[in-house]
């Protein structure tokens, strides 16, 4: 494809690993001509690449993150796009007892007292953001540990939150969900997830995931996705037309259709969230 | 009990057999020299000999026990027979240390290794060197120092591939001294390749003579090319633009002769002995040969003849003397 | 150019800092790399003899195979391992999967090609006569091995160095093996990982060179003794 | 046991498929890992020359320092040259990121120290005549490191090979530099990673033994190659 | 125009002088030979005359310019001067292969390559092996190998290091021969080294005597340890046991003793010459050198005499006489 036919997305791994882009991009391709090449990492990487101008839209799920990335100037605007949620997972023996808790803070504050292991993905990604948010929600007292780094010659500090008991029953293994779901397996552990990655871990493979949900539902489990282009005005390379057309297009009937209808083994794993409708 | 038993023993390298020895006994406690042109297979043999290299077919014998080459045990063996290599080279460390290398495997205390290391070092004329670095000496020291550490060893045979082909002088005759207490004390077998013939010669009267892998009783010291022609009826091979020689009527064009050194006649130049045939040559080198002598004429080649002691007496030629020497036929092989 | 210098600021800042949770990652870090390549070396130095030393039908066909497994990639290792070691898995019962142990058997797999491989071409160019000198000495198969390693330094050193290189600085198993667990088995390369998926690439770099300057310290160290052995 | 069969299995279908998609992502791991691979051998091999065949000060520190490189990890080549080939960055205009040509530059980063430190090594033991006999018989500079080189060419493939397999078996770099962009920066590796990422664990290992079967092809040339050269 | 000239070279190894010639002159188109003990420093010169080593201090001139051997063009210089090392090693590839090698350097035309490849390969009696890989050559087959590679170029000047020390009898003489034809072709200058005094003495006139890295007239062939003992008021060295010399009063206990082949006397074992200090030999070899005479004679070591054509023949020694010697103190020179 011609050089503007081609629009360059940087997105999270959760959004490539679904299989939902593999519904959506040729179905774009078809009706614009526009290929999308697809760069996918970490949730703050994916970020970053917006804030570089390596690219010409972000498609994450970080909603404080995607606001502050729109009123830095970054990006052009946020479309909302959709959201799936997120659950708690933990060992089928339940040895914390949280089964059939639906508030999610008391869920984890029981976790927490028991001392029962708890996987986190301790990336700084979405859900790890998500996660820490639940934390401050159940009132317990947080840790914290402070980073300082230099940047642009300036010290600036990284906090990163945890209820303590760090490496005795709280494991930050700072990975992927999908590790974060092979490593809470293992080890028997409780774990927050979306629900796309236990969908695919519970049913999509010979080797069954050996977790259960056990807390859902609650609305603030909801993990909504935006798509961001890149502001022309920061970086006047970027195709600010095609990537305008990707993200219209996301919120069409058309897009919304699709995403309402992507079922994965048989589940629905996305809502959309600009024509609810679409359902 | 004999040291070396051979039995049928041939090495071939590619399809060439090197070596092919159909018989051959080695007594304990003698002194062997190896003589033979390059590419005979005396250094073949004597890595044979010193269990190193596997013969491709055939038996080795060592003190009456046939010789399993792929035995774990062999290095017990080979501590009995120590070789020491036509280009001997010195392991990365101080002289000394190279010497006390086979001293440590054979399990010797400490000081005895540093009186034997000082002793045999000093033997050979090198003990300044003890704590030079091997691997920067020149080609005699290492020649001089690989010797000092076979010698060390005290094995039953050492095997020495041209031991002073690179030494000076003075330690040639140093390490000759050395073979011949070696060999007068029967502490060790020698066994040596040299092609220094009179050094073989001052030596040891028993020599074995290689050539293309075999045993044969003929000095090959006098091998020339030779070109052939034809004249009065009778082919003649031609040494040197000089020396004319009777061929064989079969002889081809071209090719090497190998002149037995007992059978050539030698004669004063105003002899009657003196035939159309006959060449004159100059003496330019005597040598005693143990109850021989061998004289060295120049007859446009270096021709060197043995003259029994008597025959000697009888000629008594001087350095520079024009004499006559004549190839009888049956002094030729054509090879 | 600001990046380079605020990553080097930052690495200082590390380094000096001297924080209680890098010391533990970089000593981790070192542990682990250390044995892999000991233990590597431990195997992969007399297999490269044996290759090395002795003709035998098909010595050819083992380099190439030797040469081929230089190309496996972590992933492969760190699920063949993973499979192993796995809760399900026929050594589930040794808990070792998410240890600094399950990390060091992943990458004595990972680098045993390598040292066995460059033993062998170390070996390749060493003159026989060594060898031959040895053994008519009297030295039995190990003794001359010995002889001839001492020889060789040179080469098989620089094995070892490249292949405490490669596992220092790997990242596929260690990651998947070890699960980068904050307190247990973060290396520094896992560290680096993470910081970049988080997008902090200042941090990471700085680790980086933390990475670097520990890798510099033990050559020098290296150097050092080799110089002394060398006297 | 299972899992190792259901690899295998899924390997032979993907092989024997010819699925166009995979014969892509094959090609340009060849081509991306064979660039390096030439490029950094071409830079890499007479440095090592000039390091291992001249005497100068400091020669033990310049091999410290590419000793040390060994261990640069990928995260830390990849970021550098993110920073110098971004947007941002100063060869930015060249829109070299999320290339295939990004992934060679890393790449050659990477296995530069590599080759160099292991030809310095490869031409430790080859013995001092040769360099003489070359040139005393009238060679120059050049000429006498070619007759040196064929004498180590052992030591210096295997360099190469060790190279190649660490090129052809990197995630890293290829991941941050080409970002694995279907149909344009996807190569086997980081197709790998994606399929691990996704869970699809017997499909990742299968595209691990489609990679082996690649590199033992490859090493299989070359040792045929080699074998009627020596002739 | 002289080849090489010399001035104030020195070559230090780790502190060690090991070549320290204030001056030497070296003509083009002779032949040289460079004579003296191991480690003397006779392949020390010869590196540096291939200009393959950089001399610690001092100048080399060649063909009357300064070599600057930190040129880049200083192969252009090293195509004049191919040296042939002491232990030579040929490329592992083929025979024909190395012998090629500097003539494809020189750029000459393929066909003349494989018509001086054949020519210096049957030259030194090798063409047989043109086709068989070079490293597994025996050693005296290697050496010969290396001699054709060098001539093979026909350089200004070919520096052989102990040519023939690992040639058979026969291709001794054909590789002696090759060096005469040279020589007196014009073609190119010689200059090698050797351990073998009567080789020297057929070759060439021009001889350089080295020891410890210097220059000196003395033949080193007559150096031997000694012990030293007092008897009737008089210091007295005695060299193998049998011969007797007086040594100088201020003579160490232990040492070496070099003795001038020239001044020792020597008579016949009746005639009034023999005096108390005087020995008996036995006379065992005779060598001719140029106009002398070289007499070897074994009086518990082997003692060279060299004799003037009018000295032997007045003595006319036998091979196996006995005859008397004596070695006066102005023979003598402690080392
Ligand atoms: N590894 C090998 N491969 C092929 N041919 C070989 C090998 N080793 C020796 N030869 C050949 O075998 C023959 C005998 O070699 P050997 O070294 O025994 O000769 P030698 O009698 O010691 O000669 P020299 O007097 O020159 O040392 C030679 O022609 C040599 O080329
Ligand atoms: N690289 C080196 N490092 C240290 N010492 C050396 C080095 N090369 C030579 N020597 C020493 O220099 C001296 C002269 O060596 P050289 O090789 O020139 O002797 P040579 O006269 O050729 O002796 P030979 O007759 O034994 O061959 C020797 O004592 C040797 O040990
Ligand atoms: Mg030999
Ligand atoms: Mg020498």
């Amino acid at each position: 494809p011609a050089d503007d036919h081609v629009l360059t997305m940087s997105t999270t791994t959760s959004t490539q690993a679904s299989g939902l882009l593999d519904i959506l991009l040729p179905a774009f391709e078809k009706e614009t001509g526009i290929s999308v090449k697809v760069i996918a990492k970490g949730t703050g990487a994916a970020i970053r690449d917006g804030m570089d101008g390596n690219v010409d839209i972000i498609f994450v799920h970080a909603k404080g993150r995607e606001e502050k990335f729109v009123a830095e100037g970054y990006g052009t605007k946020r479309y909302a796009v959709m959201h799936n949620d997120f659950v708690i997972l933990g060992p089928e023996a339940d040895p914390a007892g949280i089964t059939g808790q639906s508030d999610v803070a008391a869920a984890l504050k029981t976790i927490a007292t028991q001392k029962a292991m708890f996987v986190s993905r301790g990336d700084d990604s979405g859900t790890h953001t998500k996660e820490q948010q639940l934390w401050k929600a159940t009132g317990l007292p947080l840790e914290t540990i402070t980073q300082t780094i230099v940047k642009k010659g300036k010290n600036r500090e990284i906090q990163f939150d945890y209820p303590g008991g760090l490496g005795e029953w709280y494991m930050s293994i700072g990975q992927g969900m999908g590790k974060a779901l092979t490593f809470a397996d293992e080890k028997q552990a409780y774990v927050m997830s979306d629900r796309g990655t236990y969908i695919k871990y519970k049913f999509g493979r010979k080797e069954k995931l050996g977790l259960t949900v056990l807390c859902e539902g609650d609305d603030r489990l909801a993990n909504p996705y935006g798509v961001i282009p890149v502001n022309p005005a920061k970086y006047p390379q970027v195709k600010v037309k095609q990537a305008e057309a990707f993200a219209e297009w996301l919120v069409s009937p058309q897009g919304q259709g699709l995403i309402a209808n992507y079922r994965l083994l048989g589940k629905p794993l996305f809502y959309p969230d600009a024509i609810p409708a679409a359902q | 009990m004999s040291l070396y038993d051979v039995r049928g023993l041939k090495k071939n390298y590619n399809g060439r057999t090197v070596l092919d020895l159909p018989a051959l006994t080695i007594d304990a406690g003698g002194m062997v020299a190896l003589l033979g042109p390059n590419g005979a297979g005396k250094t073949t043999l004597l890595h044979i000999l010193a269990f190193l290299l596997r013969p491709s077919s055939g038996q080795l014998m060592f003190q009456d026990q046939p010789v399993a080459f792929n035995s774990t045990q062999l290095h017990r063996l080979r501590r009995q027979a120590v070789l020491v290599e036509q280009h001997p080279i010195l392991f990365s460390t101080t002289v000394a240390k190279n010497v006390a290398f086979g001293l440590k495997l054979r399990g010797l205390a400490r000081r005895e290794i540093a009186r034997r290391v000082d002793e045999s070092l000093e033997m050979v004329g090198m003990r300044a060197f003890a704590g030079a670095d091997g691997s920067h000496l020149s080609g005699g020291e290492t020649q001089r120092v690989a010797i000092a550490r076979a010698v060390a060893c005290r094995p039953q045979v050492i095997l020495m591939d041209e031991p002073t082909s690179n030494v000076d002088m003075e330690n040639r005759s140093v390490i000759e001294a050395i073979m011949r207490e070696i060999r007068d004390a029967g502490k060790s077998a020698i066994i040596f390749c040299t092609h220094d013939l009179t050094q073989a010669a001052r030596l040891t009267q028993t020599r074995l003579h290689l050539s293309d892998g075999r045993l044969n009783g003929a000095d090959y010291e006098n091998t020339f090319p030779t070109s052939v022609y034809r004249e009065d009826n009778q082919i003649w091979g031609c040494l040197g633009h000089q020396l004319r020689v009777r061929m064989p009527s079969d002889a081809p064009a071209a090719g090497r002769v190998a002149i037995d050194p007992r059978r050539i006649k030698v004669a004063a130049l105003q002899s009657d002995l003196v035939k159309p045939e006959s060449c004159p040559g100059r003496v330019f080198q005597m040598v005693a040969d143990g109850d021989e002598v061998r004289l060295m004429v120049d007859v446009g080649v270096p021709l060197t003849i043995i003259l029994s002691s008597q025959a000697y007496q009888d000629l008594n030629p001087r350095i520079g003397d024009l004499v006559s020497v004549l190839c009888p036929p049956d002094a030729l092989t054509m090879l | 150019m600001a990046f380079f210098i605020d990553s080097f600021l930052s690495a200082m800042r590390l380094i000096l800092g001297a924080d209680p949770e890098l010391m533990e990652i970089v000593g981790l870090s070192l542990r682990v790399s250390l044995a892999s390549t000991l233990l590597a070396g431990g195997l992969g130095v007399p297999l490269g003899f044996l290759i090395g030393f002795n003709q035998f039908r098909g010595k050819r066909v083992v380099i190439t195979l030797l040469n081929t497994l230089l190309a496996l990639p972590t992933v492969v290792i760190g699920l063949m391992v993973y499979t192993v070691i796995a809760r399900r898995g026929v050594l589930g019962m040794l808990n070792l999967l998410y240890t600094p142990n399950a990390i060091i058997i992943g990458q004595v797999i990972l680098i045993l090609p390598v040292i066995t491989a460059l033993t062998i071409a170390a070996l390749s160019r060493i003159d026989d006569r060594y060898r031959r000198t040895a053994l008519t000495l009297g030295a039995d198969h190990l003794q001359t091995a010995l002889a001839v390693l001492r020889e060789a330094r040179f080469g098989i050193v620089a094995a070892a160095v490249a292949a405490f290189g490669r596992v220092i600085s790997e990242i596929g198993i260690s990651m998947m093996l070890g699960g980068n667990a904050r307190g247990f088995t973060r290396t520094m390369t896992t560290a680096m990982a993470l910081e970049y998926d988080k997008g902090e690439f200042v941090l990471a770099v700085g680790l980086g060179i933390v990475l670097l300057t520990i890798s510099l310290g033990m050559n020098t160290l290296l150097n050092y003794f080799q110089g002394r052995y060398a006297e």
